[in-house]
C-alpha cells in the first residue's frame, strides 16, 4: 500500500463530500447505508430538562459543581437553552408568549468544522456520518471548541474521575461500562449514544438485516416525555426522521432550504441552526409555532 | 565530488526509507508470538487437556461450549462453576485429583472462582467477540481453533492461558486491513471496519 | 422459593465486571496488562443472562408520587439508569429528569446504612427490642404515624400495625399536593382526582396548575400535552393560556401567558364565564345571575388583566370546545383557595367539559391497597397533637415535616414532646436528627413493595371507566448496605411483635408479598389454574397489574350559590411583595436535593443551578435598584431569608417567588448549604374550608442585604437573547404554518 | 552628517572591544541572571501546578479555550521575526549598517523561537501526550492530521528555528575562528575550536561562504514570510468572526516585524549600554532602526483600519459584534491601550531630536511591544467570548494567576538563554565590522582621490558589500 | 623532492595584491600559481577572485537539488501518511487535500533547501578540516597571509619577491 495505494486510489481519495457518494461509503471498508440523523420539534420541546438529565445518566458526565459551573466547566452534552421574546433592543425581553426553549447537542455536522482542525484526527467522520471523537487519541489543544460555531464540545478541565465528591463510592459503580469516562484534558462531546447505535448495528448485523428505525433510541430521545426529539437512519426512506426531513424539504447539504427561497414553500417549520456556515448539521429542528388570536 | 555522491545517496535513502518505513510496512497476520507473563489462577485449569487435539490426550472440546458467549456477546465469558460441575459430577474418573477437589470446594461454598483476566486490552477498547466469531466462524466457516487462534494464539496447548499475541492497535489494525470474502459464497472482498470510533470506546 | 428465585438472588449479586470495565481514559489501565484484573463469573446464571449484555427489569419508580412505571438497565448486577415502561398508561415509556435521577437516589453516598439510637449504632435486634419496650410503656393512641403518600401492601402491614397498636392516628403528609383541589372536585364533579384529558381539549385554559412540571404526573400530562400540540391532530393544535402570577414550567409553554394578581383567579374565572356569554355561551339564570357582576371592567381591574385580554380568551373558550379549564397550586394557596378552585370548575361546567375533557375515574378495588394521599392539613392536626403532648411514640416515614413545615408552626419544638421519635430514614435529613431512633431503608432499588398510583389513567384499548392499576417495584441488585431494610420488612417485623402467629409463615416482606398476590390471583387478572410461580413471575416480570375497579362518574353538580367570592385584598403596606414559593419539576418539595445531577441540571426558566434564588419582575427591581445576583433579604411576618436575586420577566410585579426544596442542613453532602429554605418563613395562614396551609399567602417585603455574587447559571451573559442572530430558536405564528404535510 | 561608523578603528581593536564582552561577567550581569531565573521558576512552579490539576486552573473556561497561552505564543513567534528576517532583507539590500546589529537580532530569534515553542506544550491539555502530533512512523500507523493549522505551525516554526539557527550558525563560524585564535585555552577554545570548523579564511572557505550565506538569506525572507502567516492560519482558517479574517497574514507578518524591531531596540540600547559597544551600535545606525519600526509601524496602523473598515462595512453581523464589543464590551481598555500604544506612540518616532535619544526611545520600543502583546490577546479572547452562538456568550472571564505566571515565566526563560548567548558568542560580528570600516575608509579614500566621482566609489562600496 | 610551504603575512590588501599579481606573471619553475596559492584574508575580498582567476561556486547546485528533493518527497510523504492513516474523513474535505499538503510542500522544499546549502557549503568549501600547519593568529585579526607551495629551488624566489613587498614575516615549513 503506502505510496502505490495512494496513485491507485487517488481518484477516491479526492472525494470532496461524503454526502456525495451516498455517505460515507469510506472507500475501503464495505459502504455503510446509515447516515445517524435528528429532527427535534420545537413546538413540543416544553424545557423540562429530562434529556439533559438521560445524557448525565448514559454517558458518564460529571455533575462538577458550584464552583466549577461558575467557572464554564459544565458538561452538558445536551443543554436546553431558554430564549425569550425581545420586545424593542437587546435584553428587554417579554413573556407574554412564555419562553422558548431550545435543546443544543453536537450537531454532528457533516462538513464539521471541529474535524479538520485536530492536530491529531482525534475527531473523524465516521461511515455512519457521526462525528467521532476518540478521547484516548485527544491531546488536548481545544481548536475543534474554538472552531465549533454551536460551542457544543466540553473540555475535561479538571480531572473529575479523581475529584472529591464527583463520583463517591458507591456512586461510581453507576457508571456505564459501554464508553469511558474521561480524564482530565480530553475533548468531549454527543455522540448520538454511540454505545447505542453500536449495540443495534451489531445485533442487525448478527441477524443479517439492516437497522430498522426504531432499533435504536439515544437517551435523550428515549426520555423525552413529549417525544419531540426523533432519531434515525436518514438513508434509509422508511424512517421517521428521513420522512419528516422529507416532509419539510429539509436537505443535509445545503445552506439555504426550501423554506427560505421559494414563498410556497415558507409555511414549512424545519430548518437548520447557522447552515449558513455550511457545516451541514444533522439534526433538523422544527419552528415552535404560537397561536396568535389570544 | 565523491562527498557530494555519497551525501545524494545517504538522503535519498533517509527520505525514502522513512517513508518507506511509514506506508509500506504491514505487519504479518501472526506476528511472532510474545507470550504475555505467567499469571497465577486459583485453579491450574489445563487448556490442552479440554480443547487439545486427541493425539495430546485432549478432548478437542470447542472453545464456544465453555466460553459460551463469544458468540452473543461483546465479552466470551468465563463459565459458571454450574457448568464445570455439568460435567465433573459425573467425570469419576478424575473426581480426586487435586484441582478438581478445589472445584468442588468452590461450588459447596457456592463461590465464584476468583480468575485472573488474561487478555485484558486498555478499558478504552471495545473488542467485540460476536462480531469476530459470527464473521470468521459462522460465515466463513474456519475451524473453531483457528477463529479464536487469530488473538488467543494456540491455547489449545497451553494449561493456563497466557496471552500469545501483541494485542496492540498496530497489530489489530494489521488484520483489519487484510482483505477476506464476505462470506463463503461470495467471491466478493472486505475487511474490518476502519472507523476509530467502532473499538474506541 | 423457585428455582428461577433462587437464580435470581444470586444474579442480584454485584460481581467484577464481566471483562467490560469502566474505562478512564487517560487515567486507569490504558495499556496492555495482563492478570491485573479478576473476572468473578457467576456460580450458577439463569439463561436470561448473557456478561456484557444488559438486562432490564420492570419496576416502578419512587422519585415522587405519579408512580411511573420504568426499567431498570442491569449490568453485572449494578443497576446503571432508568429508561421508562413502554406498556405503563402512566408514562408510556418516557422518564423525567426526577425518575432518571433515581439511580443517584439509590447509589448515594450520604445513606443512612445503620441503625441508630440515639446517635449511636445498634443492631436491628437492639433497635425493634427499643421501640418494643417504648410501645409497652404507652397506650395505643399515643402512638402516630407520619407518611407521606404511601399505598399498596406497604400501606397494609401500616394500617394492620396501627390496628395491632389500638391506635388511628395515620397521618399523611405531602409538603406540595393539590388537596384543596381534591376537595373542590369532589364538590363538582363527585371525585376527587378525575382524569384530565388535555389531549382531547381544543383549549386548555390553567389557573396556575404546573402540569407539565410538578403537577400530579407531569409526564403522563407532558404526553398529553404532546397529542393537544399536534397540528396534524383532528381537532387541530390545541391552545393553551395560562393564568398564574409566577410562571411555571407550564406557563413558559403557553401560547399566552398571562400574569395575574396572586388570589385573584376566582374572580377571572368568574370574569371569562360572564365574557363567554356575551360571545353566546347559554347560562343557567341563577349563575348568570351570579355572574353578572363580574364585567370585563371590574375583573380587569381587580385581576390586573386588561379586558381586551379577558375577552379574547372568553371568545376563544367559546368557539373551541371541549375545552379544559385546570386550577393548580396558584389557585388553591391562599383562605379563600376553595372558592377559586371552585369558580373554575364552575367554568368547566358551564363550557360542558364535565364529562368530555372530565372523565370519571375508577377506584380501587381493594381500599386497603388505595394511596393514603398527602396533604398538608394533616400536618397541621398532628402539630396540634403533638404540641398537646398527644403523642408520646412518633413514627416518620417519607417525607420530611422538619424541613418543610413553616417554622412559624413550631413543628420543631412540639416534636420534642413525643418522648420517642422513630425516623425511617434514607438521609439522615432534618426530620431523622431530631429522632431518637433511625431505621435505615433499602433504596427503591433494593426493595419489594407495590404502588397504587393515586391518578392512574386508562391505556387504549382497556375499559377506562374500570381501568385502575398495581405496580411493582421489585429490586434490581443485591443491597448496597446488607443492614438497610425496606419498609415491608421493617413494618413485618414490627408485626411480628405483637401478632406473631398471624404473620409466622412470612420470613419476609418478599414471602409476604408473593402470597398476597398468588392468593388473589384470579382479581389480579389471573386464572385459578394458572400456576402460582408462572403468574407469580408473569406479573412482577410485568410490573403492572391492572385491576378492574368500582367505576364512578362525574357530573356537574355546582349551583351559583358555591360561587361566593372574597373581595380581592388590597396590597400590605408594611409587606408589599407577594410571596410565592415555587415548586419546580426537579427539586419538588426537596426530599431529593441531594442528588447532583438534580442540582446541577438548571431550572428550565432561570438556568440556575446549585442554588436557590429570588425572581423578581424588572420594573420592581428598576424601582429598588436591584441587579441579578444582589443578595436580597426576604422578610415576612414569621420569619426571613437571603438570597440571590433573578430579575425574571414571567413575574407579576407585585410578586417574588423563590423555589422550595433547597437550604437543607445535613441531609448531604451535596443538599446541604445549596440555597435557602423558603417553607421557613411562610405565614401560617390556612385554606378556610379544608384547612390546608396556604402557601401563597405570605406578604414579604425585600432589601438589599448589600451583598453581591456572580450568578452561577447556564444562560450566557446576554441572557435569554438571541443579540439578533437569524434562526436559533424560531418562533411562528400558527397562521403561517402549513401542519398539512407534517409526518 | 555623522558618519554611522568610524573608519580609523583599528582591526585589532574591534576584536578586543568584542572579545572583551565574553569575559567574566561583571556583577550586574549575575544579578540580572539571577531575575531572570526566579521569573522563570514562578512560570516553571505554575506549569507544574496546572499539570497535575488540570487546565482549569488556569481559569481557561467554555468557551474560552484559548488565552494568553496562544497569544504569547504569537507574540514570541513575531518577537522572532525582525531577528532573521531584517539581517537576511538588509543583507540582500547590501544595508551593510545592519553589520553591526544583526548578529544579537538573530539570536534573539532563535531564543524567542524556543520560547514559542516551550508555549504549545504549556497549553496542551495533555501534554503527556504530545507525541502523538508528532509524524513518526509507529506501530499505531496512526500519523498527525496534516490539514489542521497547529500542523502547519509545527511544520514551519521547525523550519524557521532550524534554518535561522543554522544562519546565525554560519554567518558565526569566522568570528568563531576569530575567538578560538584569541583564547588560550580552556572549554572556550575547545567549545571555539570545535564550532570554527578549523576555519582559516582562505579564498575559497570565502568564495563558497559568501554564496551559501546570500542562498540562506534569500530562504530565510519567503521562509519568515510564510512562518507568521501560517501562524495566522490558525485563525484565518477557523469559522469564527473576528478570527475569520482574510487579510490576517499580512496582518501578523506586519505585526511580528513590528513587534521584532521594538525588541531590537530595546536589545540594541541594552547591549550598547551594557558592553559599551558606543562605537559600533551607533547613534545614526539607531536612527536607521528607529525610521524602519516607524515604518513598519505605519504598515501595521494601516492594516489595522483595512480589517475594522472590511468588517464595518460588511453585512456580516458576528463579525460587527466582535469588533464592537472589542471597542467597548469588557476588554475596551485593553483593546484601546493597544491601539494607542501601536498606533499613537510610534508617532514619537518622528521626532528626529528624540529618535537618537536613548531613554525615550527605550520606553517607547518597551510600550510598543506592551502593544504587540495585547494585540494577540485581543485576537483571541474576545471573538471566544462572543462568537456566533450568543447563549455560550461569557463576557466574566479573566485568565488566572497561574496563566499570568506562566506567561511571565517565560520572559524569564527568554532572557535566560539570551544573557548566557552573549557571554558565550560574539554577539557583535566581528568580521562583518571590519568589513564595514574597510568599505567605508575605501569609499572616502576614493572620494577624496577624485571628489567628482561619487558615483563610483558607491559602486565599488556596493560590490564590496558582496 | 621535497616541498616547502610558506607563510608571507602582509599589513594591507594593496601589498598582498602587488605580490599576487607578480607571483602570477613571474612563472617560476615548480610553482604553480593557480593551484599552490592561497589567500588568507580576515574579511572577505572579492577583489581577490579578479587576480586570483576566478574559481567557480557549486554551492547552488546543492541548494538546487536539495529544495527539489525535499519537496517532492514531502509531498510524497505527507499524502502518503494521509491514505494510510486509516484514511478518515475530516470535515467533508478530501483525504489528500492539496491545499493544506501545499502549504507543507512549501516548507518542506524551503527546510531541504536550506539544509543541503549548508551541507554543500561544507562540502565545497573542505570543512571541516584540520588547520594547515602555516596559521597565524595575525590573519584573524587584520594581516592578509599568502601561503604558498613550492618546490625548494623555488623557494628562494618566492621568498626575495615576498620580502620585497615588504612582508611582515615569512613562516617556512618544509612539506612531507
Amino acid at each position: 500500500m503506502g505510496v502505490a495505494n495512494l496513485l491507485e486510489n487517488w481518484a477516491k481519495f479526492r472525494h470532496t463530500h461524503p454526502v456525495e457518494d451516498h455517505g460515507h461509503e469510506d472507500w475501503m471498508a464495505y459502504p455503510s447505508d446509515i447516515k445517524w440523523a435528528m429532527a427535534i420539534d420545537l413546538d413540543a420541546c416544553i424545557g423540562c430538562n429530562a434529556c439533559s438529565v438521560a445524557c448525565y445518566a448514559e454517558n458518564n458526565l460529571p455533575a462538577v459543581g458550584k464552583e466549577k459551573y461558575a467557572h464554564g466547566a459544565a458538561m452538558h452534552w445536551m443543554r436546553i437553552e431558554r430564549y425569550w421574546d425581545e420586545t424593542e433592543g437587546v435584553g428587554d425581553f417579554s413573556a407574554n408568549q412564555g419562553a422558548r426553549f431550545l435543546p443544543m447537542l453536537c450537531q454532528q455536522c457533516d462538513a464539521a468544522p471541529c474535524e479538520t482542525v485536530c492536530p491529531v484526527g482525534a475527531t473523524n467522520h465516521t461511515e455512519d456520518g457521526l462525528n467521532s471523537q476518540i478521547y484516548n487519541r485527544c491531546i488536548g489543544s481545544r481548536y475543534c471548541l474554538v472552531n465549533c460555531p454551536y460551542k457544543v464540545r466540553y473540555f475535561n478541565w479538571y480531572d473529575y474521575p479523581s475529584t472529591k465528591d464527583v463520583w463517591p463510592s458507591p456512586m461510581e459503580q453507576q457508571l456505564n461500562p459501554d464508553l469511558s469516562v474521561r480524564g482530565k484534558g480530553v475533548m468531549e462531546k454527543c455522540t448520538f449514544c454511540k454505545q447505542r447505535t453500536y449495540m443495534a448495528r451489531n445485533n442487525a448485523k448478527s441477524e443479517g438485516r439492516p437497522v430498522h428505525d426504531g432499533d435504536v433510541q439515544t437517551a435523550c430521545q428515549e426520555s423525552c416525555p413529549t417525544g419531540a426529539i426523533h432519531f434515525g437512519n436518514l438513508f434509509d426512506p422508511e424512517s421517521q426522521v428521513a420522512r419528516m426531513w422529507k416532509a419539510q424539504k429539509v436537505e443535509l447539504d445545503t445552506d439555504k432550504q426550501a423554506k427560505d427561497e421559494d414563498p410556497e414553500e415558507n409555511r414549512l417549520r424545519g430548518y437548520h441552526i447557522l447552515e449558513y456556515l455550511r457545516p451541514y448539521p444533522s439534526v433538523m429542528y422544527m419552528e415552535r409555532v404560537r397561536e396568535t388570536s389570544v | 565530488m565523491q562527498h557530494i555522491l555519497r551525501l545524494f545517496i545517504l538522503l535519498v535513502g533517509l527520505f525514502a526509507g522513512v517513508t518507506c518505513y511509514a506506508a509500506d510496512k504491514a505487519p504479518a497476520l501472526t506476528t511472532p508470538d510474545q507470550l504475555g507473563p505467567e499469571i497465577q489462577q486459583p485453579i491450574k485449569f489445563p487448556h490442552f487437556r479440554h480443547a487439545g487435539d486427541a493425539k495430546d490426550g485432549g478432548m478437542q472440546i470447542n472453545c464456544m461450549y465453555c466460553h459460551t458467549y463469544a458468540r452473543r456477546s461483546l465479552v466470551s465469558g468465563i463459565p459458571p462453576v454450574q457448568k464445570c460441575i455439568g460435567c465433573h459430577r459425573s467425570i469419576m474418573s478424575v473426581r480426586n485429583k487435586p484441582r478438581i477437589k478445589k472445584l468442588f470446594e468452590y461450588w459447596e461454598a457456592k463461590k465464584p472462582i476468583p480468575w485472573k483476566k488474561v487478555n485484558d486490552i486498555p478499558d478504552f477498547v471495545r473488542f467485540n467477540h460476536e462480531r469476530h466469531i459470527q464473521r470468521f466462524y459462522f460465515q466463513l466457516d474456519r475451524p473453531y481453533q483457528e477463529v479464536c487462534g487469530y488473538c488467543h494464539g494456540d491455547v489449545k496447548k497451553l494449561t493456563v492461558d497466557r496471552r500469545e499475541k501483541p494485542l496492540t492497535m498496530g497489530w489489530c489494525r494489521s488484520c483489519h486491513m487484510k482483505d477476506h470474502p464476505i462470506s463463503k459464497a461470495s467471491k466478493k472482498i472486505g475487511h474490518g471496519p476502519n472507523d476509530c470510533f467502532t473499538c474506541h470506546k | 422459593m423457585t428455582e428461577n428465585d433462587f437464580n435470581r438472588r444470586d444474579f442480584l449479586k454485584v460481581l467484577g465486571w464481566g471483562g467490560t470495565a469502566v474505562a478512564l481514559s487517560g487515567c486507569g489501565n490504558t495499556s496492555i496488562q495482563d492478570g491485573k484484573e479478576v473476572i468473578t463469573p457467576y456460580v450458577t446464571l439463569p439463561d436470561y443472562v448473557i456478561p456484557g449484555i444488559a438486562n432490564y427489569f420492570n419496576t416502578t419508580c419512587a422519585q415522587c408520587g405519579a408512580g411511573c412505571n420504568i426499567k431498570g438497565r442491569v449490568r453485572e448486577g449494578r443497576v446503571l439508569k432508568a429508561e421508562g415502561n413502554q406498556h405503563s398508561p402512566v408514562n408510556r415509556g418516557k422518564m423525567c429528569g426526577l425518575g432518571q435521577t433515581g439511580v443517584q437516589n439509590h447509589y448515594n453516598p450520604d445513606r443512612v446504612t445503620q441503625p441508630m439510637l440515639a446517635g449511636k449504632t445498634v443492631t436491628w435486634e437492639q433497635a425493634l427490642g427499643a421501640i418494643n419496650d417504648k410501645l409497652d410503656s404507652v397506650k395505643g393512641e399515643q402512638v402516630a404515624f407520619l407518611t407521606g403518600d404511601i399505598s399498596g401492601h406497604s400501606r397494609v402491614l401500616l394500617d394492620n400495625y396501627l390496628d395491632a397498636l389500638g391506635s388511628k392516628n395515620h397521618f399523611s403528609y405531602e409538603a406540595a399536593s393539590p388537596a384543596v383541589l381534591r376537595a373542590a372536585n369532589k364538590k363538582a364533579y363527585g371525585v376527587e382526582m378525575p382524569r384530565y384529558r388535555i389531549d382531547k381539549a381544543k383549549m386548555v385554559v390553567s389557573f396556575g396548575a404546573d402540569f407539565l412540571g410538578a403537577w400530579i404526573t407531569p409526564v403522563h400530562f407532558a404526553q398529553q400535552y404532546a397529542q393537544f400540540r399536534k397540528g396534524s391532530r383532528p381537532e387541530g393544535r390545541g391552545v393553551l393560556v395560562q393564568f398564574e402570577p409566577k410562571m411555571t414550567l407550564t406557563g413558559a409553554n403557553a401560547d399566552r401567558w398571562v400574569a395575574l394578581r396572586p388570589g385573584s383567579e376566582g374572580v377571572m374565572a368568574l370574569g371569562l364565564i360572564n365574557a363567554a356569554a356575551g360571545y353566546g355561551l347559554k347560562l343557567p339564570s341563577d349563575i348568570a345571575a351570579v355572574v353578572r357582576e363580574y364585567t370585563p371592567e371590574r375583573v380587569s381591574l381587580d385581576t390586573g388583566v386588561p379586558f381586551e385580554q379577558i375577552n379574547k380568551v372568553a371568545k376563544l373558550l367559546v368557539e373551541r370546545s371541549p375545552s379544559l379549564v385546570l386550577a393548580g397550586d396558584a389557585a388553591e394557596g391562599y383562605v379563600h383557595g376553595m372558592q377559586n378552585a371552585v369558580a373554575i370548575a364552575m367554568l368547566n361546567q358551564v363550557l360542558g367539559n364535565v364529562g368530555k375533557t372530565i372523565e370519571a375515574p375508577a377506584s380501587v378495588p381493594f381500599p386497603q391497597l388505595a394511596p393514603a394521599v398527602g396533604n398538608r392539613a394533616s400536618l397541621v392536626e398532628f402539630n396540634k397533637g403533638l404540641a398537646a403532648g398527644k403523642y408520646k411514640v412518633v413514627f416518620t416515614y417519607g417525607t420530611n415535616p422538619v424541613f418543610s413545615a413553616p417554622a412559624a408552626l413550631q413543628f420543631q419544638n412540639n416534636l420534642k414532646q413525643a418522648d420517642f421519635k422513630v425516623a425511617f430514614a434514607h438521609y439522615m435529613d432534618e426530620t431523622a436528627q431530631a429522632a431518637d431512633l433511625v431505621l435505615p431503608l433499602a433504596s427503591a432499588m433494593e426493595d419489594w413493595a407495590t404502588v397504587v398510583p393515586e391518578y392512574t389513567a386508562a391505556p387504549e384499548g382497556s375499559h377506562a371507566g374500570t381501568y385502575v392499576h398495581m405496580s411493582f417495584r421489585q429490586p434490581m441488585m443485591e443491597k448496597l448496605y446488607p443492614d438497610t431494610r425496606g419498609i415491608g420488612d421493617i413494618l413485618l417485623a414490627l408485626l411480628k411483635q405483637h401478632q406473631p402467629d398471624d404473620y409466622k409463615d412470612f420470613d419476609d416482606f418478599y414471602s409476604y408479598l408473593h402470597s398476597a398476590v398468588v392468593k388473589n390471583k384470579v382479581a389480579l387478572g389471573g386464572k385459578a389454574s394458572d400456576d402460582d410461580d408462572e403468574f407469580w413471575n408473569a406479573t412482577v416480570g410485568k410490573g403492572i397489574v391492572p385491576l378492574s375497579g368500582r367505576a364512578n362518574r362525574v357530573s356537574a353538580r355546582l349551583t351559583a350559590a358555591d360561587l361566593r367570592l372574597p373581595p380581592v385584598s388590597g396590597p400590605d403596606s408594611a409587606y408589599p411583595l407577594r410571596l410565592v414559593p415555587a415548586v419546580s419539576a426537579s427539586m419538588r418539595d426537596g426530599r431529593n436535593a441531594n442528588e447532583p445531577w438534580l442540582q446541577e441540571s438548571p431550572d428550565p426558566l432561570t438556568t440556575v443551578v446549585w442554588d436557590s434564588w429570588v425572581e423578581i419582575n424588572p420594573q420592581t427591581a428598576a424601582k429598588m435598584g436591584i441587579k441579578e445576583g444582589d443578595i436580597i433579604e426576604i422578610a415576612s411576618r414569621s420569619g426571613s431569608i437571603k438570597t440571590q436575586a433573578y430579575l425574571f420577566p414571567g413575574i407579576h410585579p407585585d410578586v417574588i417567588s423563590v423555589p422550595v426544596g433547597y437550604g437543607h442542613h445535613g441531609m448531604g453532602r451535596y443538599a446541604d448549604g445549596t440555597g435557602a429554605n423558603v417553607y421557613s418563613m411562610l405565614d401560617p395562614v390556612f385554606e378556610e374550608k379544608t384547612g390546608e396551609l396556604a402557601l401563597n399567602e405570605t406578604n414579604v417585603r425585600i432589601a438589599k442585604s448589600g451583598e453581591r455574587v456572580v450568578m452561577v447559571k447556564d444562560e450566557g451573559a446576554v441572557g435569554g437573547s438571541q443579540a439578533g442572530r437569524a434562526k436559533i430558536a424560531v418562533q411562528w405564528p400558527i397562521d403561517k404554518v402549513d401542519y398539512s404535510k407534517e409526518v | 552628517m555623522t558618519k554611522d561608523i568610524r573608519e580609523d578603528i583599528a582591526w585589532a581593536k574591534i576584536n578586543q572591544d568584542v572579545l572583551n564582552s565574553l569575559e567574566t561577567p561583571r556583577k550586574a550581569y549575575w544579578v540580572i541572571l539571577f531575575v531572570a531565573f526566579c521569573v522563570f521558576s514562578v512560570g516553571v512552579g505554575c506549569e507544574v501546578y496546572q499539570y497535575n490539576m488540570g487546565m482549569g486552573v488556569s481559569n481557561l473556561d467554555n468557551p474560552h479555550a484559548w488565552a494568553l497561552y496562544i497569544a504569547s505564543f504569537i507574540f514570541w513567534i513575531g518577537m522572532s521575526h525582525s531577528g532573521t528576517l531584517l539581517s537576511a532583507i538588509l543583507h540582500i539590500m547590501h544595508a551593510d549598517w545592519r553589520k553591526p546589529i544583526y548578529r544579537f537580532a538573530e539570536a534573539m530569534t532563535t531564543f524567542s523561537l524556543i520560547t514559542a515553542a516551550m508555549f504549545v506544550a504549556v497549553h496542551l491539555g495533555r501534554v503527556w501526550q504530545i507525541y502523538y502530533a508528532l509524524p513518526y512512523p509507529n506501530e499505531r500507523w496512526a500519523w498527525p492530521n496534516w490539514q489542521s493549522p497547529l500542523l502547519w505551525d509545527a511544520m514551519a516554526v521547525f523550519t524557521y528555528l532550524s534554518s535561522s539557527m543554522i544562519f546565525l550558525y554560519v554567518g558565526m563560524i569566522p568570528d568563531l575562528a576569530i575567538c578560538r585564535d584569541n583564547m588560550q585555552s580552556g572549554w572556550r577554545k575547545k567549545l571555539y575550536t570545535l564550532m570554527a570548523l578549523g576555519w582559516e579564511g582562505t579564498d575559497r572557505q570565502w568564495r563558497n561562504f559568501r554564496m551559501t550565506y546570500l542562498t540562506v538569506a534569500c530562504f530565510l525572507i519567503p521562509l519568515a514570510v510564510s512562518v507568521h502567516s501560517i501562524v495566522s492560519t490558525d485563525f484565518a482558517v477557523s469559522q469564527q468572526p473576528g478570527m475569520h479574517v482574510t487579510s490576517f497574514p499580512p496582518y501578523f507578518v506586519a505585526g511580528a516585524l513590528y513587534s521584532g524591531c521594538a525588541a531590537i531596540i530595546s536589545l540594541f540600547i541594552i547591549l550598547r549600554y551594557v558592553f559599551k559597544f558606543e562605537e559600533y551600535m551607533t547613534l545614526p545606525i539607531l536612527r536607521k532602526v528607529v525610521r524602519l519600526t516607524f515604518a513598519i509601524a505605519m504598515v501595521w496602523t494601516y492594516l489595522n483600519c483595512v480589517e475594522f473598515a472590511a468588517t464595518w462595512y460588511s453585512h456580516d453581523e458576528p463579525e460587527k459584534a466582535v469588533l464592537i464589543q472589542k471597542a467597548i464590551g469588557p476588554y475596551a481598555p485593553f483593546f484601546w491601550t493597544m491601539i494607542f500604544c501601536g498606533s499613537v506612540v510610534p508617532f514619537a518616532m518622528m521626532v528626529k531630536k528624540w529618535q537618537t535619544n536613548i531613554p525615550i526611545m527605550f520606553a517607547v520600543s518597551l510600550l510598543l511591544n506592551l502593544g504587540m502583546f495585547l494585540e494577540r490577546w485581543m485576537i483571541v479572547s474576545p471573538t471566544l467570548s462572543h462568537d456566533f452562538y450568543p447563549w455560550q456568550w461569557d463576557h466574566n472571564q479573566w485568565p488566572s494567576m497561574v496563566q499570568w505566571g506562566i506567561v511571565f515565566g517565560s520572559f524569564g526563560f527568554f532572557v535566560i538563554l539570551f544573557m548566557g548567548f552573549c557571554k558565550v558568542f560574539p554577539s557583535v560580528s566581528m568580521y562583518e565590522v571590519k568589513e564595514m570600516v574597510y568599505h567605508r575608509s575605501l569609499q572616502s579614500r576614493k572620494a577624496e582621490a577624485e571628489p567628482a566621482e561619487g558615483f563610483a566609489a558607491e559602486e565599488l562600496a556596493v560590490k564590496g558589500a558582496n | 623532492m621535497s616541498q616547502r610551504y610558506l607563510l608571507a603575512l602582509y599589513n594591507n590588501f594593496d601589498e598582498a595584491e602587488q605580490v599576487v599579481r607578480e607571483l602570477r606573471t613571474s612563472n617560476i619553475s615548480g610553482f604553480n600559481a593557480d593551484d599552490d596559492m592561497v589567500v588568507k584574508s580576515p574579511i572577505e575580498h572579492p577583489e581577490v577572485e579578479e587576480f586570483l582567476g576566478s574559481k567557480p561556486v557549486k554551492v547552488q547546485w546543492f541548494t538546487l537539488f536539495g529544495a527539489l528533493l525535499a519537496g517532492s518527497l514531502g509531498f510524497l510523504w505527507v499524502a502518503s501518511t494521509q491514505a494510510n492513516f486509516f484514511s478518515q474523513m475530516k470535515g467533508g474535505k478530501p483525504i489528500v487535500p492539496i491545499p493544506a499538503n501545499m502549504v507543507l510542500t512549501y516548507e518542506f522544499f524551503i527546510l531541504g533547501g536550506v539544509y543541503i546549502t549548508v551541507l554543500g557549503f561544507l562540502v565545497c568549501a573542505g570543512l571541516p578540516a584540520r588547520r594547515s600547519p602555516l596559521y597565524s593568529a595575525k590573519v584573524s585579526e587584520d594581516q592578509i597571509g599568502i601561503l604558498v607551495k613550492a618546490s625548494e629551488s623555488a623557494a628562494g624566489t618566492l621568498k626575495d619577491i615576498f620580502t620585497k613587498h615588504k612582508a611582515l614575516e615569512i613562516q617556512e615549513e618544509v612539506g612531507k
